[in-house]
């Protein structure tokens, strides 16, 4: 009575599966729609999202607005489109710094387990976690000045721990694992090892973990901009949309729906995708669900 | 009386057949024992019988336990036969008893949730069954928690908690497989003692023909999810009108051929002199440092040419500590390991890359020894990374293709992924890549163990056939001393990080001079041995 | 004895009359709940510039010689009267009787002495010194009269000693008044929840007419949209300067609430780097004023409330000169203004502090530029990081900021001021209306000011920063106005 | 366990002193002057500088960071540049509105995610599990900020059952005070509870796979008494680590839900103080809060050791 087998997943049997999960499926439409209307708003938009029209204000949703008009006069369905744009750019900026550092470090930290340098980047870490990240934030952006790029670094200095821990806590148990040792007598040093054998084996953790700080990112960015700290005027942001049309609350309640919407669509996609791949790459799940 | 009859059980999960046809009985006072290879659907049979299967789980047929229909049964009467009138134990010592209770209080909760006794009262009931099971209070006090006790000691908390209402039915699934022979022949004893005392029937699933024998009174054999053959023990084993029976007979007891070729004269290809291994331990308090463990006490061994050396011991006695050791995978305390008369330490910068070529490894586990994302050729091919100049292209291709051949595989598996293979296709594929650079010395770590007994035969008669043919010495290190019996020339019984007795299989086989020794070779089931009895029963250790 | 009872029973008698036709049910309200955007740092408004700290204590708590009333009149305080001696150089002040201090301690010359004197020295933490510059010297001639010399005449000098940082205060308190304020005012301090409210208590020994209202509520609510839903909640009674003018016309359709538009003394401009190039080529900033839309800033920030000017003086004021015409929205204008300067894609940095009125118009003249291709580069700051970047280190193009202080054009001869002008022929006019004491002259010198800085394009003028407030429909007494910062609550009484 | 402890204490120490460093450098190259801020844009220079050496601004960095430090140590956290009252005193005032605001946010978010996770993990895949998932991955998704401007649409503006927001103090009444926090802590607990009722779900599933489970069941314990009586208390160990991480967050993660209720809480003192270059009360007020996130992280290592007793004896 062995273990059952971790790993037969072939590519096949996984689109196979993909296609039977509707949390995944609905998660990959969302999460295509926002991408695609940001990529779309580079090429067209109904209208300018930065003219204003201030005698067309606050007007409600009609065939020529879809989503209506901003205190401005500014087309909301053009706006959101170029927001996308804006919260996606600096979400998977922000995720990749914190991929780009984080799993090197905890790599390292894990190849070189108990030296000096794993004590220093898990203090680090440490260090970052127990700073109440969104008042540091605004600390950064307060020192740099607002705007997208340190919106940018202020949401990426928050996930390298994120990924530093967790590919050093996964990559701990893969070197335990027997194809590493096979490795070892192979010969191969530890670098070469923890590039060939334990990243790509990450490489799940890592897609899984990456779609939920994408989404965590999607709604630090929709903070920070709603305090005034992310992309500045005119460039539109769904988290400034939000916090501009705050007063409007009560007189057009549009104003807030819409930029709400896109942020809670957009990041219950995500969640969604992140879920059902990580269902779809545990086949203990996959099991009981087919 | 009949305490369990199943008759015509058909069951599916999904839309898999798991199950066709089983029909068992099993009479009060009576062992039952069920054989059969990993998914032949013998622990499903006993999931079936407690109705804690799976959910996606559809049956057929009738299950009647003590005269019950269990398929009647509401889910409130089934857990009241639960624990009252059946009960099981699993394989898993470790893992079975909940970590966050005392083992008192789990064995409680039996008397308690079937309304026995009241608190205090289930209590001493709990204190009194364990003393039945070898836990006396004074000994193993009933306020410990489950993390504080040995695997051995788990698994008599499991029999105190399925034994505490006296159940009719009692089943044991693989409950020894997780254990040391020792541990094993005192528990076997225990449940043999207990079904005697209580007359309760008792269903037996192992995948070990030996322990099988010694135990029930009658096997049945499984394949497949079907009962191939059934019978009363021995009249069932000297029979043997089965074919598949036949196959795992002799399966169990195979030896493989072998015509070694022992160089005494040249320089050894491993020699080990007083290694020494040690393992921090936690600080006792801030001003006093714990002694280090030493996991590996100043061993000393010599593998020549061609020769295979086995190395048997109970877990937890530093075999696989000293394999690293020897591996170069982990760094010595003392003592000194010479590889072709060179010496090989991973001290500095570790062992010289050409040096490494000369040992390679064969680990456990079928499943968790490749990289899952690597398609075989890349799999196999990963030591010429030892050598100074790797063959390329067509010479390559030739010898990934030729070593893959070598293990009973086609050059065409190269292009597969790991997942596309078997626990014994996989088991060779390890072969191969330790053999694809010629080593002089092959570390085998349990490179049995996980394996069912008629693909056990196949790879151990590969391994012989390789080692005889290439002049290969293996290192063979295994807790199972009949597998180390079949395919070793000389053999080190290694107990608490020392050797304690060394010499050539068949001696220490036949004349076993330590004392632990002994007891290992006592405790081992011998399937012989258990059919030559008159009655099945094993001396007491 | 006998009198007072008189009183009392005719008052009575008319309250009854007067309740049994007009107010069946209960005695007026006589607490209030004011709201206000920011919290004061500190109620010393001898030792801080926020406007929140006078918004809260000037009046209420704190009086000075003279002081401002509702529509910008300066008339007596403290002094009852004064004399103003030929040269203008000397003000003799004559100290209303019966005065204390809300300790109990009485009020004379010496306080006001004290007060001048600890305003105008070396050390002094007075965010206003210059309101003091002129001071000679200050003499305590007897316990009811000060005399104070000036080094020259000032026409202003009264208007300047109405300001909040001139108030009086006593020596013995005077070191705790940030957190302890203790004035001669209506209104005596109470308590301050930080970061929520300040609350002040009717002063039972006022020296003049007893205040309607026991008690007053400052509550501090920074957020626009939690300060409506506060006022709609019921939760402040009045919310004077309203941060969100877009809520107003909920607020003017719901019978339970009046809204106040008034005026403040708050210029709103954008404000232009003089002396950095290419802004100091007087083409440009003539194009970047013609470009500018100012109906469509007033409607798209304030939704319609303000006043468009063209030039850096309040309409409101009778001096006032309309030069709105002279830098009329005219792109075509612009572009040829542009054109002229031979510029072409001008990419100029717009630093927008926090209120709604810069970040709202910025992003609107921003988008007005575009039109004529200059591009605004957008960065919001905080005002300490404007005070940092643009008001001291200069480093700007182009900022939005409205001059709340009455009276102030005569930053434009300012030395060294964070928009650059200091045009020596603005400076003899400002130096001339100074030593001017003659109304009919000051006010041709003032129109000629005016016309200077509107001529030299100096800023964008926009508009006059309305004061638009919100409060309970039965609330009488609240100023429209905003002469200077504040929140007289002397008259404040509810209606039933 | 003692020597355990005696470790993570001086880890901890070393946490805030590592902590109270960069703080301290942030705040030192944040551009502006608080002294210039305070006063304001016609102020004097004279005035201004004057100013400055009366808080201590004119001072070398290394003396003024070794000053907060001794001062911190012993217990004093200095004066407020702006208010100019002790910083302990600001932050005890707002401590009371934070911390009870926190554990209320705690306490709502501990009731829902309990029952709706462990509810879900007993009928796993069945339509209410789904249903509460669905809701939980909606909860999740939403901006707090967002969902609190329409809490006060609602409740506040529109049906006029709460008030939009402020704090009467609670000298008003306890319960007045409470009511006052009510709506601001749904708006801090409904993502957070969506987050626990999901740990708690998969980590009771992944308990309800263990061996001692099924144990359980084979001895005649009903799916639920296993499951109150054996996976509750193993699973719990991860929600354990959720909830500690959750007050840390809820202490300081309230500024914007300060804001949008106008409460005076921690978080918006300190917002407030970035935007006064208040820059002693955000050092401290920041390092208060390293603190608290270090301690509760220590109290959930004890915790873990109450509810496990593997950890009670020896842990590295």
């Amino acid at each position: 009575m062995s273990a059952p087998p971790a790993d037969r997943n072939a590519e096949g049997n996984f689109l196979g599966a993909a296609l039977r999960h509707p949390a995944f499926i609905a998660g990959l439409v969302l999460t295509l729609l926002f991408v695609g209307a940001a990529l779309l708003s580079y090429l067209w938009t109904p209208y300018d999202p930065t003219r204003l029209d201030i005698a067309a204000k606050l007007q409600t949703p009609t065939s020529g607005h879809w989503f209506g008009t901003d205190h401005f006069g500014r087309d909301i369905f053009s706006m959101l489109m170029v927001g996308a744009r804006v919260s996606i750019a600096v979400a998977i900026i922000a995720v990749g710094i914190g991929v780009s550092l984080g799993v090197p470090l905890g790599l390292y930290a894990a190849a070189h387990r108990g030296s000096l340098l794993d004590e220093v980047v898990m203090r680090g870490n440490d260090l970052i976690f127990a700073f109440p990240s969104l008042l540091l934030a605004i600390l950064i952006t307060a020192v740099f000045g607002p705007g997208a790029v340190n919106a940018i670094i202020a949401i990426g200095i928050f996930n390298i721990p994120v990924f530093a821990r967790l590919s050093r806590g996964a990559a701990l148990s893969l070197w335990t694992r027997e194809f590493v040792l096979a490795a070892r007598v192979a010969g191969k040093g530890r670098a070469r090892i923890s590039v060939e054998h334990i990243l790509p084996n990450l490489m799940n953790l890592l897609i899984v973990q990456g779609t939920i700080q994408f989404s965590l990112a999607v709604l630090a960015e929709a903070a920070l901009a709603y305090v005034g700290l992310g992309a500045q005027p005119p460039l539109p942001s769904w988290g400034r949309m939000l916090a501009d049309a705050q007063t409007f609350i009560s007189l057009a309640p549009h104003l807030a729906l819409f930029p709400g919407l896109a942020i809670v669509l957009t990041v219950l996609g995500l969640n969604l995708l992140g879920d059902g791949l990580r269902d779809l790459h545990d086949p203990r799940l996959r099991r009981a669900r087919t | 009386m009949s305490v369990l009859s199943v008759r015509n059980l058909d069951l599916k999960i999904g839309r898999i057949p798991i199950l066709e046809d089983v029909d068992l009985t099993l009479d009060a006072g009576h062992i039952l024992g069920i054989v059969g290879e990993s998914g032949s659907g013998k622990s499903m049979t006993a999931l079936a019988i407690m109705q804690l299967l799976p959910r996606a789980a559809r049956w057929t047929g009738t299950i009647e336990v003590a005269g019950n229909d269990v398929g009647a049964m509401s889910e409130r009467a089934l857990c009241t036969m639960r624990g009252r009138d059946v009960s099981m134990i699993f394989q898993e010592p470790m893992t079975a008893l909940n970590p966050v209770h005392t083992i008192g209080d789990q064995v409680a909760e039996v008397v308690r949730i079937h309304g026995e006794a009241g608190r205090r009262h289930a209590h001493a009931r709990a204190i009194e069954v364990l003393g039945r099971v070898g836990l006396p209070p004074d000994r193993v006090a009933p306020d410990r928690y489950p993390h504080e006790l040995s695997g051995g000691q788990r698994q008599r908390v499991a029999i105190a908690m399925a034994i505490a209402l006296r159940p009719k039915l009692l089943i044991a699934d693989e409950p020894t497989t997780a254990l040391d022979v020792t541990t094993q022949a005192q528990i076997l004893d225990l449940l043999r003692k207990l079904v005697r005392e209580d007359g309760m029937g008792m269903m037996f699933i192992t995948h070990d023909l030996a322990v099988v024998a010694g135990l029930a009174d009658e096997v049945a054999v499984m394949k497949k999810g079907r009962v191939v053959e059934t019978g009363p023990t021995r009249q069932l084993f000297r029979q043997m009108r089965h074919p598949y029976t036949r196959a795992l007979f002799t399966a169990s007891a195979h030896v493989p051929e072998r015509q070694p070729r022992i160089e005494t004269a040249a320089t050894p290809v491993l020699e080990v002199r007083d290694v020494v291994r040690d393992y921090p331990r936690p600080r006792k308090n801030l001003f006093q440092a714990q002694a280090p463990f030493r996991a590996v006490d100043h061993v000393s061994l010599t593998v020549r040419a061609g020769e295979n050396v086995g190395l048997v011991g109970e877990s937890g006695c530093g075999k696989s500590t000293l394999a690293r050791a020897i591996l170069a995978l982990e760094a010595v305390q003392a003592g000194e390991i010479h590889l072709n008369g060179k010496a090989f330490s991973s001290a500095g910068a570790g062992p010289d890359i050409r040096q490494r070529a000369a040992a390679q490894v064969v680990f456990q586990d079928p499943y968790g020894s490749f990289n899952p994302r690597h398609r075989v050729r890349r799999l196999v091919s990963e030591p010429f990374f030892l050598m100074p100049e790797s063959p390329q292209d067509a010479d390559r291709e030739r010898r990934i293709g030729k070593a893959l051949e070598d293990v009973g595989l086609t050059a065409g598996d190269a292009d597969k992924y790991i997942h596309e293979f078997s626990g014994g296709q996989r088991q060779r594929i390890a072969i191969a890549r330790a053999l694809i650079i010629e080593p002089s010395l092959i570390v085998l770590d349990e490179a049995v163990s996980a394996l069912d007994v008629s693909i056990r035969a196949q790879i151990l008669d590969l391994l012989a056939g390789l080692s005889d043919r290439l002049g290969l010495s293996y290192l063979f290190i295994s807790h199972d001393l009949t597998v180390v019996r079949a395919i070793t020339d000389r053999v080190l019984v290694m107990q608490a990080g020392r050797i304690v007795e060394d010499g050539s299989t068949e001696d220490i086989f036949h004349n076993p001079r330590h004392p632990y020794t002994r007891s290992l070779l006592a405790a081992t089931p011998s399937l012989a041995a258990a059919l030559d009895e008159p009655s099945g029963e094993t001396v007491e250790t | 004895m006998t009198n007072f009872k008189t009183v009392t029973a005719t008052v009575s008698a008319v309250a009854l009359i007067l309740g049994l036709a007009t107010m069946p049910s209960l005695a007026a309200q006589t607490d209030i709940t004011v709201g206000m955007q920011l919290e004061p740092p500190n109620l010393d408004p001898t030792g801080g510039a926020a406007a929140a700290i006078d918004e809260v204590v000037y009046a209420n708590v704190f009086e000075g010689l003279t002081r401002f009333t509702a529509d910008g009149e300066v008339v007596p305080a403290l002094a009852e009267s004064w004399d103003i001696s030929e040269d203008g150089l000397t003000y003799t002040f004559h100290l209303r009787d019966g005065v204390t201090f809300h300790d109990g301690s009485s009020f004379d010359a010496e306080d006001v002495k004290f007060s001048i004197d600890r305003a105008r020295a070396e050390d002094s933490t007075n965010a206003q010194k210059a309101l003091f510059a002129d001071i000679q010297s200050v003499e305590a001639v007897d316990a009811q009269t000060v005399k104070i010399t000036l080094s020259q005449p000032n026409g202003l000098f009264l208007f300047n000693m109405a300001w909040g940082d001139a108030v009086i205060v006593a020596p013995e308190t005077a070191d705790t008044l940030a957190t302890d304020p203790v004035g001669t005012g209506p209104f005596a301090f109470a308590t301050w929840t930080k970061g929520d409210s300040v609350a002040l208590e009717k002063y039972a020994e006022y020296w003049g007419e007893a205040p309607r209202l026991d008690k007053v509520t400052f509550k501090f609510i920074p957020d626009p949209t939690a300060a409506f839903a506060a006022v709609m909640a019921g939760d402040v009674d009045a919310y004077p300067n309203f941060p969100a003018p877009e809520n107003l016309e909920q607020f003017k359709a719901d019978p339970r609430f009046t809204v106040i538009v008034g005026s403040t003394e708050g210029e709103t401009i954008l404000a232009m780097n003089n002396k950095k190039a290419p802004l100091d080529d007087i083409k440009i900033r003539q194009a970047i004023s013609h470009a500018i839309d100012r109906q469509a800033i007033i409607d798209g920030a304030l939704f319609g409330y303000g006043t468009p000017i063209g030039t850096h003086f309040a309409p409101h004021n009778p001096d006032y000169v309309d030069l709105t015409g002279q830098s009329a929205h005219d792109p075509e204008m612009a572009r040829k203004l542009l054109d002229e300067a031979g510029v072409s894609d001008l990419t100029l940095s717009l630093k927008l502090p926090p209120p709604a009125y810069a970040r709202r118009g910025g992003e609107i003249i921003a988008a007005q530029l575009k039109e004529v291709g200059i591009t605004a580069e957008i960065t919001n700051v905080e005002w300490a990081q404007w005070l940092e970047d643009v008001f001291k280190a200069k480093n700007f193009d182009l900022t939005i900021v409205s001059h709340t202080e009455p009276m102030d054009i005569g930053i434009y001869a300012r030395d060294d001021y964070y928009f650059q002008y200091a045009d020596a022929d603005f400076k003899a006019i400002l130096e001339e209306l100074n030593k001017t004491t003659d109304p009919a002259n000051r006010s041709e010198l003032l129109g000629k000011a005016q016309r200077k800085i509107a001529d030299d394009a100096v800023n964008a003028y926009l508009f006059q920063l309305p004061r638009t407030g919100v409060a309970n429909a039965k609330i009488m007494g609240l100023w429209p106005n905003a002469p200077t910062q504040a929140n007289d609550m002397t008259a404040v009484y509810w209606v039933d | 366990m003692t020597l355990y402890l005696l470790r993570r204490l001086l880890s901890l120490s070393l946490t805030l002193l590592a902590a109270s460093i960069v703080v301290f450098l942030v705040t030192e190259i944040i551009p502006g002057d608080p002294a210039a801020f305070m006063m304001g844009i016609n102020a004097d220079p004279a005035a201004i500088a004057a100013l400055r050496s009366e808080l201590g601004l004119d001072q070398p960095v290394a003396f003024r960071y070794l000053n907060w430090i001794v001062g911190m140590l012993q217990g004093d956290f200095g004066q407020s540049y702006t208010y100019r009252v002790p910083v302990s005193e600001l932050v005890g005032d707002r401590i009371a509105v934070s911390l009870p605001l926190t554990l209320y946010a705690l306490a709502l978010s501990t009731l829902i995610a309990f029952p709706a996770g462990v509810f879900a993990a007993s009928r796993r895949n069945a339509p209410g599990d789904i249903a509460i998932m669905g809701v939980t991955q909606l909860g999740v998704a939403v901006p707090n900020f967002w969902f609190a401007m329409l809490l006060v649409l609602l409740f506040a503006i529109t049906l006029q059952w709460f008030s939009a927001g402020g704090f009467p103090g609670w000298d008003a009444g306890v319960l007045v005070a409470l009511k006052s926090l009510t709506l601001p802590a749904i708006a801090l607990a409904l993502p957070q509870a969506s987050i626990l009722a999901r740990v708690m779900r998969s980590s009771l599933l992944d308990t309800l796979d263990e061996d001692f489970v099924r144990t359980a069941r084979a001895k005649g314990l009903s799916r639920s008494q296993a499951l109150w009586g054996h996976a509750l208390r193993n699973a719990l160990i991860p929600v354990l680590t959720i909830v500690g991480l959750q007050f840390s967050f809820l202490l300081a993660g309230g500024i914007i839900i300060e804001n949008v209720f106008y409460l005076p809480g921690l978080g918006r003192l300190v917002f407030q103080a970035i935007s006064q270059r208040d820059l002693i009360v955000v050092r401290s007020v920041i390092i208060l809060l390293v603190f608290a996130v270090v301690a509760v992280t220590f109290l959930v290592d004890i915790a873990y050791a109450i509810a496990d007793p593997r950890l009670r004896r020896q842990r590295r």
